[in-house]
């Protein structure tokens, strides 16, 4: 067997394996699951090595016709993305075997993870359009199975996650089939495609909405807050942070660079940026209002996306760099985000803001490692979210776009504020009563959490290692080596240039933000006695997320309606075309109306204009 | 295996009766009657698609005097879905069809249905087509009010009446044929037409046609009947309606003398596309607003007659290259028989529901997966299979019929083509949310999984889906190259008048 | 035997005494008439379709005539369904043994000479074969219908 | 040729009272006239004129039949049709009586249970 089906037929085939074991021996199949994972781990770091890896087999040809190949190829950003997802795989199959103890969830989670896993490694090596739309969309579904394994209410957010995540998939097929079309081929390293006439500019859009659906950016993100609160964490930490924001942003970074043909400064590459831009904003002021924390942190999920796609949407080259190698940190720090939210949930048993307080004393390690994430999340240095957020600015400034510039710094600052809110309320702030018993999760839970938070600062402090292993080659050669600044830039991150003081600006007006929701608080205390209800103490308590209401109030006067239907969904394009779309279904079932005398006209009318167009014409 | 030819309907025919006497001196004798003889048709079935095209004369008349039959690419391909799924469906109401009496009688209806189908796709000579056209509609008006209550007995009267207004249709049509033709024998009445052309009479023929096995075929705006008529009959014969009577009697009819009575003509290829595209969108958008299980699946029969019947439209017009024909049929075809396999499965599995828990209403159901394991994980096969997802086979033969649109050139069609796509999916997404997942009501926590006979044919269907998908290039050569030149070569068709 | 015919005489069911009487003269012509054109299908007009609607036509006067009842003891539910299966059975066999000749309703019986009434090989047999099914589906039919029709008057009065 | 018309009209009545009649049995009526349009016009298509009955008798060749006898084929596509009328009337009018003794009425447009 050739060397590049390992990582896809081993998992896949691992996967077989839980489906008979019973729910009681979930342990065993998930030690399995791990053992499968370590092996393909292993293997991708020996093909890490072994860049330049073909491999090519007819699959069949169509009405004898039409070919389709399933080829794979092996070169560096396949290889380092490949090399991440079995990482985090094992992370998050390590997790899971603490985190699912004594909960009543089949041992199938196991083989849709190594299904996913085998996916992922699917879509990441094939070079073949039609192959990869066909791991897409196995990825999807397989997403739906496992958020269908989550607590209450998980059919709905499901059904409305693989919604979206479906509509995308048939844009990515039109897409994919016009370029068949119109290019005759769908071996993505032959394809350099003109975005100059209109069904390369179609398809291109088309690709861009299953990478950035994938991804979750706006506004095709609503599936990542839906099944936020029902899904389990690991779930979560896995799929929605890391796994699909590698798969999205691997899918639009190959767009971007080898499929199509975008230049700087097109309008292309505008709607891209401005796509990033609106999701960083847009996102990161819904999740200040969030009071749960996976959905807060869902909502983050999204918001920094869009500094990926704002960054390899640019096309200037820092900026492309800045945006992947985001990627690759938003997937280490908002998994180890989601771990932490699961470590709360196992032992707490909520992740309702209101509820919870006061965890440091209790859960150090998750504490530790949740503030680690935050700081690195925010953009603070020396943890990796800064680096890349620096190099996404970076590109900005080179790039002369001021606007996306603020926007991204805004965010920035928003996220911070934010993140202070939920270590706040989470860790410090005032225990609430029925918290006492509180331990430190199991060890196996801890680790993943410990090795990411580690990754954040090593990824920090010494960024050049991962830049110039991981990110470089992939932007590097022909036309980038003119982008000299690159490797200059990476040995100057530390010497204060203007995009750390952009940097220090957001960090500033984050806190302020912060320190104003604060004054804020204490006056809502006060007028919880208006009422004249008698509160019990646990209501007097000022959760952190009172923060909120200083943004949705005081600071931002314009954004208060677009809160308020936010919180509704209304700007939510699911619930707008499935509302057309219902009442168009209304119309039609009213014609159907159950007379028999109607359908007789239908047939009857039917056949006349029939007879007359065929007679007539 | 040629002489045995006539024995896909005499066999039906004969024992759906011997069935009715020698009930009367054993009860259980019915049951392994019908699975003898489904179980032997689906076999020789399958044996027939390693045969050759050929034709045959009853009696030993010699055609166009005596009755043609005819077996080539097309009609294997339809014998093996018609009595594949038969088996699997009689398998099914070994057990379902104890909840209604008169088991004997269901049995009879049941092959004389069967028989009526093998005879439509065997057969060689147009009116003989319109006769066991209407056996079998006959028996699946009945069967369609077979339980006799006040929903039953109304669906099987509008059904009765506008699958009588369609045959009507169809006899006037052939009445016609006949007084231009002079014969009634389909290869000779093909050369007949070649040398008459398409003048207004054949164009009111074509016409009717269209209205009459439209009909049968379920295409808006003649669909009315259907979402009535299938959820209304007992499952299996809901899953023998959706997944094979209206494609044997509908579509089959259609591709047969479209493309080799008539011949391809383009402004019929434009009538048939439209009215795929309007059944796709109407059957699809109707089947979102669904509340109960079998309508929805009815409605979404609909949707998918609409795919096949675009893509047929579309390889029935002479001016689009013979690759992308070849691409067309294929996709046509393929779908055809997917969506045979799938949707049977489906209403398959609506019938086990309702066997335990009483109910199709999808507000009153949920959280069966945990309940009834089996029979809801071949659902989900099924439902993502219909979806269009991979590697289930609805992908293959969407993505092939898709494929064909674009290349010539109908960028609507193709759009719209993946937005139904988009639209069925979300309305099995909702059916999924409301039956397998979310909470189990209380009154179901002592549903058990459904019996064996009843998971059996579940299981082998929902194997088939994955299967017919994975294994694409078997199914390809072995069952659709056959057909689809049998659809192209109208000249091989009339020499099988004088061959044999 | 003796008791039914006097049964018959007394049984008030039915119409009146004149159509009793016309209807007891006439059964044995029109069975007698149908048979013929049964047995005669092969020559001349008619065949087992007209003559088992005769046949079947005969049965319903009597039900007509006499009552249900009566009728129902010459012919009952359960003897029409059996007759109508066998009937359509031997159609099917017929069909069948043709095979003897290597074709599916080959005519395998020596076609006798023209005009004659053993001529036509299979003809006359098949004409057997579906006059037995027609007289009995559609006295089954009649039957049924009139059962339903009943039970329909019957809730027509519980309404008035 | 005004036969066939004839047939036409009879087609055309027997749409009109199955479209627009509400009661079952008109409507039942209705598809029976449509039937019967569609034999007439099979008949005619067979048709002959001073064609005699396609019956070979003893004084007559079969050259002269040939010759002189009407078309015998629609006849028998005619009787056929005949037959499954008679079927399809038969289940129409047994489904109509179980009908009406569960909904109590004979129009159609009352019995709509099933409907969107």
């Amino acid at each position: 067997m050739h060397e590049l089906l390992y990582p896809i037929i081993v998992p896949a085939i691992a996967g077989i394996i839980p489906i008979f074991i019973p729910r009681k021996g979930k342990m065993v199949a998930g030690i399995i699951s791990l053992a499968a994972v370590a092996w393909v781990f292993v293997r991708a770091l020996s093909l890490f090595g072994l860049w330049e890896l073909a491999y090519n087999v007819r699959l069949f040809t169509i009405a004898g016709i039409y070919p389709i190949d399933f080829s794979l190829r092996l070169y560096h950003f396949s290889a380092f993305i490949l090399l991440f997802i079995m990482f985090f795989g094992l992370l998050i199959i390590l997790y899971s075997l603490g985190f699912l103890r004594g909960k009543d969830t089949s041992s199938t989670y196991y083989t849709f993870i190594l299904w996913t896993l085998s996916a992922s490694a699917g879509a990441v090596l094939t070079d073949n359009l039609l192959v990869l739309l066909v791991f897409w969309e196995i990825l999807t579904l397989l997403l739906y199975f496992l958020v269908n394994m989550g607590g209450e209410g998980h059919e709905k957010a499901a059904a409305k996650c693989f919604t979206i995540l479906g509509f995308s998939d048939a844009a990515m097929l039109l897409g994919v089939l016009l370029i068949w079309l119109n290019y005759g081929t769908l071996s993505m390293s032959q394809l350099s495609i003109a975005t100059g006439d209109t069904m390369g500019v179609i398809a291109f859009v088309a690709l861009f909405i299953g990478a950035i659906a994938k991804a979750g950016a706006m506004p095709l993100h609503s599936w990542v807050p839906a099944i936020a609160v029902p899904t389990h964490p690991p779930v979560m930490a896995f799929l929605p942070a890391a796994l699909d924001k590698l798969l999205g942003i691997y899918l639009l970074a190959r767009l971007v660079l080898d499929i199509f043909i975008i230049q700087t400064g097109s309008a292309l590459s505008l709607m891209m940026m401005t796509v990033g831009a609106a999701t960083i904003i847009f996102a990161v002021m819904m999740a200040l209002v969030q009071h749960n924390l996976k959905k807060l942190l869902s909502f983050h999920a999204v918001s920094q996306v869009g500094y990926m796609i704002l960054g390899v949407g640019s096309g200037i080259p820092i900026a492309i760099i800045g945006g992947l190698f985001h990627m690759l940190n938003n997937a280490i720090y908002k998994g180890g985000l989601f771990l932490a939210a699961g470590a709360v949930e196992k032992r707490v048993g909520t992740t309702e803001l209101d509820k919870l307080g006061g965890l440091a004393g209790l859960m150090p390690i998750t504490f530790v490692t949740t503030l680690i994430a935050a700081l690195s999340i925010s953009g603070v240095p020396p943890f990796n979210g800064f680096v890349s957020k620096w190099l996404v600015y970076q590109g900005m400034l080179e790039g002369n776009y001021m606007i996306f510039l603020v926007a991204a710094i805004f965010g920035s600052a928003l996220t911070l504020a934010s993140f202070v809110k939920v270590i706040h309320s989470l860790f410090l702030g005032r225990k609430p009563d029925g918290l006492k018993d509180i331990k430190e999760v199991d060890f196996s839970m801890q680790f993943p959490m410990i090795l990411l938070a580690l990754l954040c600062i090593l990824f920090g402090v010494m960024a050049r290692l991962p830049l110039e292993r991981f990110i470089l080659p992939i932007v590097g050669g022909g036309a980038v080596m003119t982008a000299n600044g690159v490797v200059e830039t990476t040995q100057g991150l530390w010497n204060p240039g203007l995009a750390t003081i952009l940097i220090i600006i957001g960090i500033i007006v984050g806190l302020v933000i912060y320190a104003l929701s604060r004054a804020r608080t204490t006056r809502t205390d006060e007028n919880i006695w208006i009422g004249g209800n008698i509160m019990d103490s646990e209501e007097i308590r000022i959760p952190g997320t009172h923060f909120y209401k200083t943004v949705t109030d005081d600071l931002n006067p314009v954004f208060t309606g677009a809160f308020r239907d936010g919180e509704k969904g209304a700007m939510d394009g699911y619930n707008i075309i499935g509302g057309l779309g219902g009442a168009l279904v209304k119309v039609l079932r009213a014609m159907h109306d159950g007379i028999l005398s109607t359908y007789l006209s239908w047939v009857v009318i039917g056949l006349g204009v029939l007879a007359f167009i065929l007679m007539f014409h | 295996m040629q002489q045995y030819y006539p024995l896909f309907t005499a066999i039906p025919l004969a024992i759906a009766f011997v069935n009715l006497l020698i009930t009367k001196i054993n009860k259980r004798a019915g049951d392994y009657l019908a699975l003898i003889a489904t179980g032997v048709l689906a076999y020789m079935s399958i044996k027939m698609l390693f045969v050759g095209p050929f034709s045959y004369h009853v009696g030993g008349h010699l055609p166009p005097w005596g009755i043609l039959l005819v077996s080539d690419g097309l009609s294997s391909l339809m014998l093996v879905v018609i009595n594949v799924i038969a088996f699997l469906s009689i398998i099914f109401s070994l057990k379902y069809m104890t909840t209604y009496t008169a088991k004997p009688k269901y049995y009879s209806l049941f092959l004389l249905m069967v028989g009526g189908m093998n005879g439509v796709v065997i057969t060689g000579d147009l009116f003989n087509l319109y006769v066991f056209l209407e056996i079998a509609s006959i028996a699946s008006y009945a069967l369609v009010g077979f339980g006799c209550e006040k929903e039953e007995l109304e669906a099987s009267f509008k059904y009765m009446i506008l699958g009588g207004v369609a045959s009507t249709g169809v006899l006037f049509g052939i009445a016609f044929l006949y007084s231009i033709t002079g014969t009634l024998n389909m290869p000779d009445m093909a050369m007949q037409l070649e040398l008459v052309g398409i003048n207004r009479a054949v164009a009111f023929v074509i016409a009717l046609f269209v209205m009459g096995f439209g009909l049968k075929a379920s295409s808006v705006p003649f669909h009315a009947w259907l979402p009535d008529a299938h959820p209304s009959a007992p499952a299996p014969i809901s899953a023998m309606l959706s997944g094979v009577l209206i494609k044997a009697l509908g579509v089959y009819t259609i591709m047969r003398i479209m493309f080799h009575v008539i011949g391809p003509n383009p402004l019929v290829s434009s009538i048939m596309m439209f009215l795929g595209a309007l059944s796709m969108v109407v059957g699809g958008l109707l089947a979102i607003g669904q509340e109960d299980f079998k309508r929805m699946l009815a409605y979404s029969s609909i949707s998918q007659i609409g795919y096949v019947m675009i893509a047929l439209g579309l390889a029935l017009n002479p001016g689009i290259g013979m690759m992308t024909k070849a691409l067309a049929i294929v996709g046509a075809l393929f779908h055809l028989v997917n969506h045979a396999v799938f949707k049977s499965l489906l209403f398959l599995c609506s019938g086990a529901v309702e066997y335990r828990t009483g109910t199709r209403d999808l507000g009153k159901l949920g959280g069966l997966i945990r309940k009834m394991p089996v029979t809801m994980t071949t659902c989900s096969i099924g439902s993502l299979s219909i979806a269009g997802l991979p590697p289930f086979n609805g992908f293959w033969s969407k993505l092939i019929i898709i494929m064909a649109l674009l290349r010539a050139g109908y960028m609507v069609y193709g759009a719209i083509a993946i937005l139904v796509g988009f639209i069925t999916l979300a309305y099995f997404i909702k059916l999924q949310a409301n039956v397998l997942f979310g909470k189990l009501p209380e009154a179901f926590s002592e549903v058990r999984e459904a019996p064996f006979s009843m998971v059996l044919p579940l299981v082998i269907l929902a194997i088939l889906c994955v299967g017919l998908g994975i294994a694409y290039p078997f199914v390809e050569t072995e069952m659709l190259r056959a057909a689809w030149d049998t659809l192209l070569d109208k000249a091989g068709f009339m020499n099988l008048l004088l061959g044999g | 035997m003796h008791d039914i015919e006097k049964e018959i005489r007394e049984s008030k069911s039915g119409m009146t005494m004149i159509v009793k009487t016309i209807v007891r003269f006439a059964m044995g012509i029109i069975i007698l008439f149908g048979a013929y054109i049964v047995l005669y299908g092969h020559l001349t007009p008619g065949g087992g379709f007209a003559g088992g609607v005769i046949l079947a036509c005969g049965y319903i006067i009597l039900t007509l005539a006499f009552g249900k009842d009566i009728a129902l003891r010459k012919l009952s539910d359960q003897g029409a369904s059996i007759m109508d299966n066998s009937g359509a059975l031997a159609f099917i066999v017929i069909g069948l043994l043709g095979y003897t000749g290597g074709y599916f309703f080959l005519n395998f019986i020596d076609h006798g000479k023209r005009f004659e009434l053993f001529s036509g090989g299979i003809i006359p047999l098949c004409n057997i074969a579906i006059a037995l099914k027609v007289t009995a589906s559609l006295f089954a039919i009649f039957i049924a219908l009139a059962i339903f029709g009943k039970f329909i008057s019957g809730l027509v009065e519980e309404e008035e | 040729m005004v036969l066939y018309f004839l047939s036409l009209v009879l087609f055309v009545m027997g749409l009109y009272c199955l479209v627009a009649k509400k009661n079952i049995v008109k409507k039942i009526i209705g598809i029976t006239i449509i039937e019967y349009s569609i034999n007439l016009f099979l008949i005619l298509i067979g048709y002959r004129r001073g064609g005699v009955a396609p019956i070979l008798m003893k004084d007559m060749s079969v050259a002269e039949l040939v010759e002189r006898g009407v078309d015998p084929l629609p006849q028998a596509l005619v009787l056929t049709s005949i037959v499954i009328g008679l079927g399809v009337l038969a289940l129409m009018v047994g489904v109509c009586l179980r009908l009406y003794e569960k909904y109590k009425t004979f129009d159609m447009s009352e019995i709509n249970r099933l409907r969107g």
